[in-house]
């Protein structure tokens, strides 16, 4: 199945929506604005009728795959079951119709909400406060470099440098450079961990903050965290805490005890808001006593009974984006919260980790595993024992593809050739695994068999591998100017 | 409990296969001393009774009726077509993550790319990106692409800038050590000219004029658009702005508190590897069928890791989903229908309220589509008087701006009949 | 005009096609006589003034809380997990015709065939159908299942059977010439005895007893039931009916005013082919791959014509979809637990009112499990009093039964918690 | 891709659903109702957790074809677009929420919405009354035949014969018969309109009722319906109205107009209540003043500014079902009448005819067709042309299949040899029409050059061609006791 684009199915005058008229007696734009300020032609907008425009994004959707049909093991990115009634209340119109410029008066409901949503996770992360201001893990780990920044400036002391682990998430010094910092690459030992020696030897006072996460990005628990967390602090930085990974301990164990004094959560990830194929996520930050006077403005505070928000924080490192976060996850999130309760969220967290433990039990022997186990809620395999048929991660996830998987994520971490990093999560059923097993074993026997087969999967998708070397060829040509087509829209032949 | 799946018997057969005797196995690495008997939280609920909860802190929220609602200063109630909530409520679009892999991933893809060709004609410019988080980050994202393209070190921010698109601004700018300047003017220090349009009072500005002052200066003109406007409005493209940023939860998004909304970026040709975040362009397979992939992923974090141009990953696709689905329902036709049904009411509303004794245009010489200033004795009591009869009146931007006291402004849109209009004057004059 | 989707060029242009100047010429069949110049109904809407019309007739009604709402009498406010909606609002499901072309209909087949073989373990008898339209149409089938099976011309209905149930039963009795008569006996003449557990009051019956005399005389025995209910109670296929038909309403449908719903029907082995309506069945194809197909269809009015086992076409699919899923998510366990839930909550509840003076249990050596009579003194004027404090109070029953003057039903389910039970009780006694 | 059944899915004690708590002091069932009123084996319901349950129904509505994917070409059946409206209409709580027997003055806006219902279905077809009580089009004959049934006898006249054509549909000689009438079959002529020379031959005092459908099965209208009608009348009978093909003709002419006494109308058809894969649909009955006191009741009425229900009928044949109908789909119909209005009632059923005259000739040269055009918005073809190399109309539906349309209408009406219905309503475009002839093209030619792949068809679907003959075989031995399997349902391997 494949579908146009609604361009190319746009037709001239093709039946369009009856509007409302404007009903009062007033001039046209066009008779009162000056010339100018007026477009000259009309954007070039498809034209179709409704029920040709539903037809075309049920056509598309149906050429996804999604966690609703299929197991989705993306590691790094937790995707986990989304609760339907989560939809439900987010789209409750005593939500989704409040304007943020209401009076504080009339959103207690919301207010309230953001209030318990800050306790929750306070709770499980074991920080001071949270601020739920940033739309997404990113900018979340963004929002607390620059608290980190300011804490360290209110104290005189102009520190340069973040560190990071080779390990990390390309957001991690993406950003720490928006932030004005230097980024300076912690390695990881043999064993997957961050390697005290190196990082001691990096650790200096240029030295604002360590981004780390636990379990890292192999899966593995970070077991000398405390350690490292004391020679972090004794040089007076700070240690970062990015929380994609906070599925794998959830009531059993808290990033603030580990000695992290600022902590991301993902609530895309770890708290079921669905992903959106890109967003809109959320990303909290929660942060210890010392930085609490520079959280984004403004906190909602009770006073009197009533809640406020709190625009008035002299310290504050200001907004981070509009409004107050992206309130339409937080409501998701929350209501995830409240039907798992303590106790479920930490069954959640256990779950996770025996399902990713079984399933690497399961595919040892048929891929390599980075690193020896147990792991955590995730592991990193390996398609580098493929290699001598040719054969690489991108196979394997093809491969599984054409198998009604969707693929690990692939090539990261950066530390592990070929790597494949496999994310089960605690809402996958054992017989769900045992097929991605079967499905690996039947993958790592065609590349023995046949490699040149699994080159061409996948097949029976809506499309075959594509060119994507040729695609960005061919935007170069274009802002060269030796092309007319813009590959990255479309454009009527003229 | 509600999302789980294991029994205990696969539990125990799952930790006999990888053989061990039991969970804490599992676990070793994490030192004892850190480990916590249990989170501090209640018992999960059923499915009921969360809902209970759930309803109850919706109805402790006061939800204005649509038409009743002419408060705006960047978030509008405007007629949102069912077919939206349909499409952005298919699991199939909702529960993917972003298209690491294509073959599996063109409903996402096309759509991300429909939206990049809807927001580029919007804006009569050459190229639009897959989605930013909001119109504050928009432009604050703009505004790196010309400090990164010019190396220039300050940005001029011209008028009536939506207050918080400025704080967000300057904290962009503030890590990396650009200087934000509100101004009329721009120099050879001057990376790029920000301008909102129509800005934040509702009012026009000549952006033709703006742009080609910047465009003297050697910097950027950005314009920081209203989607809808722009079915009236000369677009970005056709008055030589370098890059158009903004809000699009007028496109399809409920006002929701805040957010999600979603922010779009639009930019000249020679800008496009300066762009943030994702970008989907066309590819072909081997077959030579047509799909559509992530690209020019070399700008990015993953990527590019600390000089990527941004750290955006998880952006708002479904929001620009929403978006997408609401200009292709509404054609440019159907944007221009409903914005001037705005304009028209507004400047009806303006004319009303402007009568009112004591009551007058804020900058009566100014232009507007549809939101206007007004100056009012007692903004607040006002406000209050009119929300007790369920209206959301105007918004108070003094909150903002020392010289605007007693300045509302308010908001017309297709959804505020007239029959609303003489509501609100009737509960004005009362 | 919302739903049109012809440009008028492509109108012309197929006009040409065709061969013809205008519309006219392809209506030339009709008389002129009988052409009318227009519909004399008002002009289409826009969908936002069209919806704003809906909901003002949706806010002209009364919703009572679910928790407050205590009147059954067929129709029960139950909790409806949210996942039964997210199915049925599939357009996959909800956008499919009746499955003709199997192999581009495995989706609505495999949902049927699991909905019969929901509906056999939950009555405990061999097969089940595809749905019918309601509990009272399901019953009144099943009595023509046992009129053609036996030959018998009348049918035996046995204590308080619903009575829009009876009135059914009845119209399509008289059509064939059957003859419905209330008894506590069979006799030779008798195709069915029809009996409800619990009856139209809430009331267990004696029903293994009443299926033992129903084959005594040669009769089958029809067991009307409500299938919360068999999570506890005894299933027809335990005691030996024939027959069982219900309303399903209960398993995830709203009251919705009345419909849809879905009625279920399931019979013994030997009564197959007696069945009305859709059968699915399992198939497989060349390759060996299971799939579903409609099947048995010889029984039905498109092949049979008017020899078929009834007219039935179109049945009520989406509404067993809803059961479907309903019952999967309950599981066996959570279906016991409802059910007792409503048990425990209608007894407790039975005890306190029956303490308020004056009024009494209707029936007190009677068993009931969630739905129970009450004879109270001016049950109207309470009724109205309750309904003044936001309480949808019991169902007045005397309304169809002379002998039960006073007399209410009261209904509990997993809805009305402990605190609703006691604002009923307080509002009884101010 | 395929999906086991819930029931094979299933494991005992996997995590299922929280429930409340009675919360009451109150005794168990079991220790007080007796014991052989109690079951005594669990029903043998699958055990899923929500995450499995919701990823097994999205696997099953991905295997459906639907309107809001394919083209739907079914004839007779009116697969017009579902507008999405109409289902956030009928999701209100304020309608969904309502019970039947809440007292009247607390429902007056779905008692209104019934009312204004019934007043514009009366100007659709041009009659004096509507009940909106029966649940299908099924229904809706069999509650018209009883109401004329009833008029007869009220008059002391008892006529025993219903005349059907023999294109009719099934359903209208079963309603007749579950109404105790003989069904007389009445023969089409050449042209395919009902023979006026056999109606006159068939027609006698025992005739109660003609049946009809106008444009009937084959698409074609009636063109002598006022002199069936005086035929009809002239003898006591009344005329039926089928109102399964009332698309063709709103607001361009009136069943109540050619004669027709009593009209159902499927609102699952020409209104766009979705058809659910089968249901639930909703067949309100119109009737002229004559039949009026013999409506099911409740009717509603206005009484003293009030609307009510009028139980109090004392000529009516009472209840056909319980309630007052279908009430959900009422809601879908009314929105969908009021979105469109009269102009857009109108305007569908002029594009409706457009697009099957338009199909209809671009078919022309590839198919037979049953008769000479024009069409009304529906056209017979055959497969008869096809038949030298082996080729039947299933064959063409299933190549039809595998070029991701859905099949027409096949061997329906029985009049036509390998008829294949085509209606392609006023929703599809004008691109759609010309991708299915094409479609169809390259079916005709297959059929010539490799009629055996033809005979295989449907390829990529989720099954190919099913046994139905050994499904039936299977079940016949079942039902004879030669088999344990049950084949109806699933059964657990003992
Ligand atoms: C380890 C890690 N850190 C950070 C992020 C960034 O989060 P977001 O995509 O929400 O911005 C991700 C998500 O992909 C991640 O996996
Ligand atoms: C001509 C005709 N009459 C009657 C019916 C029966 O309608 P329903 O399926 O709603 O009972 C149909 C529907 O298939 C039909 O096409």
């Amino acid at each position: 199945m494949t579908e146009p684009l609604s361009f190319e199915k746009s037709r001239p005058n093709a039946h369009g929506p009856r509007l409302p008229d404007a009903d009062v007696d007033a001039p046209d734009p066009t008779a009162i604005l000056p010339r100018e300020l007026l477009r000259a032609r009309p954007p070039g907008l498809p034209r179709l009728s409704e029920p040709e425009i539903m037809r075309h994004y049920s056509r598309l959707a149906s050429l996804n795959y999604s966690i609703s049909e299929q197991f989705y093991p993306l590691g790094s990115c937790t995707m986990k079951y989304n609760p339907v009634v989560n939809e439900i209340a987010a789209a409750l119109p005593g939500f989704t119709d409040l304007h943020p410029y209401q009076g504080e008066d009339t959103v207690q409901g919301a207010l309230s909400l953001m209030w318990r949503l800050e306790q929750a996770l306070c709770a499980v992360v074991g920080v001071d406060r949270v601020t739920l201001q940033p739309a997404a893990g990113a900018q979340g780990e963004w929002t607390a470099l620059r608290m980190i920044q300011a804490y360290h400036r209110s104290r005189g002391d102009a520190r340069t440098q973040v560190l990071v682990p080779d390990s990390a998430h390309g957001t991690n010094p993406a950003s720490a450079a928006l932030s004005g910092f230097e980024v300076v690459e912690v390695k990881s030992g043999p064993d997957g961990r961050i390697s005290l020696a190196d990082l001691d030897a990096k650790l200096s006072p240029k030295v604002a903050a360590l981004m780390m996460t636990n379990p890292n990005t192999l899966g593995l628990f970070e077991n000398e965290i405390l350690d490292v967390a004391e020679l972090v602090h004794a040089t007076g930085a700070m240690l970062y805490y990015d929380g994609a990974n906070l599925n794998a301990f959830m009531g059993i164990c808290r990033p603030g005890d580990m000695g992290f004094d600022a902590v991301h959560m993902n609530l895309h990830k770890t708290f079921t808001t669905p992903h959106g194929g890109g967003g809109p996520g959320a990303g909290p930050v929660g942060v210890k006593a010392d930085l609490v006077p520079f959280l984004p403005a403004p906190t909602v505070e009770r006073m009197n009974g009533q809640l406020k928000l709190d625009f008035k924080r002299p310290q504050s490192i200001g907004r981070v984006r509009s409004f107050y976060g992206n309130f339409g996850m937080l409501v998701r999130a929350y209501t995830y919260i409240v039907a798992m309760g303590g106790d479920g969220l930490k069954q959640a967290s256990l779950d996770a980790v025996l399902s990713a433990n079984y399933l690497r039990h399961e595919l040892e022997g048929l891929l390599e595993m980075s690193h020896g186990g147990p792991c955590m809620h995730e592991f990193v395999a390996s398609a580098h024992n493929l290699a001598g048929d040719g054969i690489k991660a991108l196979d394997v996830a093809k491969g599984l593809l054409e198998r009604d998987f969707y693929a690990p994520t692939i090539y990261f971490p950066l530390v592990v050739p070929e790597a494949i990093m496999v994310e089960p999560t605690e809402t996958e059923s054992k017989g769900t695994m045992d097929a991605f097993a079967t499905a690996i074993k039947e993958i790592v026997q065609q590349a023995r068999e046949s490699p040149a087969a699994l080159h061409e999967a996948p097949h029976g998708l809506p499309v075959g591998r594509l060119d994507e070397v040729a695609t960005a060829r061919q935007i170069n040509a274009y802002l060269q100017g030796q092309s007319e087509d813009p590959v990255l829209r479309w454009k009527p032949t003229p | 409990m509600a999302y789980l799946v294991h029994s205990p018997e696969e539990r125990a057969a799952m930790l006999a296969a990888i053989g061990v005797a039991s969970m804490d196995d599992l676990l070793i690495d994490i030192p004892p001393s850190l480990r916590i008997p249990a989170l501090e939280l209640p018992s999960g609920l059923s499915e009921f009774e969360t809902m209970a909860q759930i309803n109850a802190l919706a109805a402790r929220n006061r939800v204005f009726a649509d038409r009743l609602t002419f408060r705006g200063g960047g978030v509008y109630r405007r007629f949102i077509p069912a077919a939206v909530a349909a499409v952005t409520s298919k699991p199939e679009f909702y529960t993917a993550y972003t298209p690491y892999q294509p073959e599996a991933s063109q409903g996402t893809l096309q759509s991300i790319f429909e939206f990049q060709t809807l927001i580029a004609e919007l804006t009569a410019l050459d190229v639009a990106n897959a989605s930013m988080y909001d119109g504050a980050t928009a432009v604050a994202e703009a505004a790196m692409m010309a400090h990164i393209h010019t190396g220039r070190n300050e940005v001029v921010v011209v008028g009536y800038l939506h207050p918080e698109y400025m704080e967000v601004l300057r904290a962009f700018s503030d890590g990396r050590g650009i200087k934000v300047r509100k101004g009329t003017e721009a120099n050879s220090k001057t990376a790029a000219v920000v301008f909102q349009q129509p800005d934040f009072l509702g009012l026009l500005v000549d952006a033709p004029g703006l742009t080609e002052s910047a465009h003297r200066a050697g910097a950027l003109a950005i314009a920081c658009v209203d989607p809808i406007s722009l079915a009236i409005l000369a677009p970005p493209g056709e008055y030589g702005a370098d890059i158009a940023a903004g809000e699009g939860q007028q496109l399809g998004l409920s006002p929701n508190y805040g957010g999600p909304h979603v922010g779009f970026i639009a930019c000249r040709k020679d800008l496009v590897r300066r762009l943030p975040g994702r970008l989907v362009g066309a590819a072909h397979d081997a077959a030579g069928r047509r799909g559509f992939v992530l690209t020019l992923t070399a700008r990015e974090q993953h990527i590019r890791r600390e000089r990527a141009t941004s750290n955006i990953c998880t952006n708002h696709s479904l929001c620009a989903l929403a978006a997408s689905v609401y200009m292709t329902y509404m054609g440019a036709d159907g944007m221009r229908q409903v914005a001037e049904v705005g304009f028209k009411r507004a400047h009806a509303l303006a004319d009303r309220l402007a009568a009112i004794p004591g009551w007058e245009r804020a900058f009566p010489e100014r232009q507007f589509l549809n939101e206007f200033p007004i100056r009012v004795p007692k903004g607040p009591a006002v406000l209050r008087k009119l929300a007790r009869k369920g209206i959301l009146g105007g918004l108070d931007v003094h909150r903002w701006f020392r010289e605007l006291k007693g300045v509302l402004t308010f908001t017309c849109t297709e959804v505020n009949d007239a029959r609303a209009l003489d509501e609100l004057v009737e509960a004005l004059g009362s």
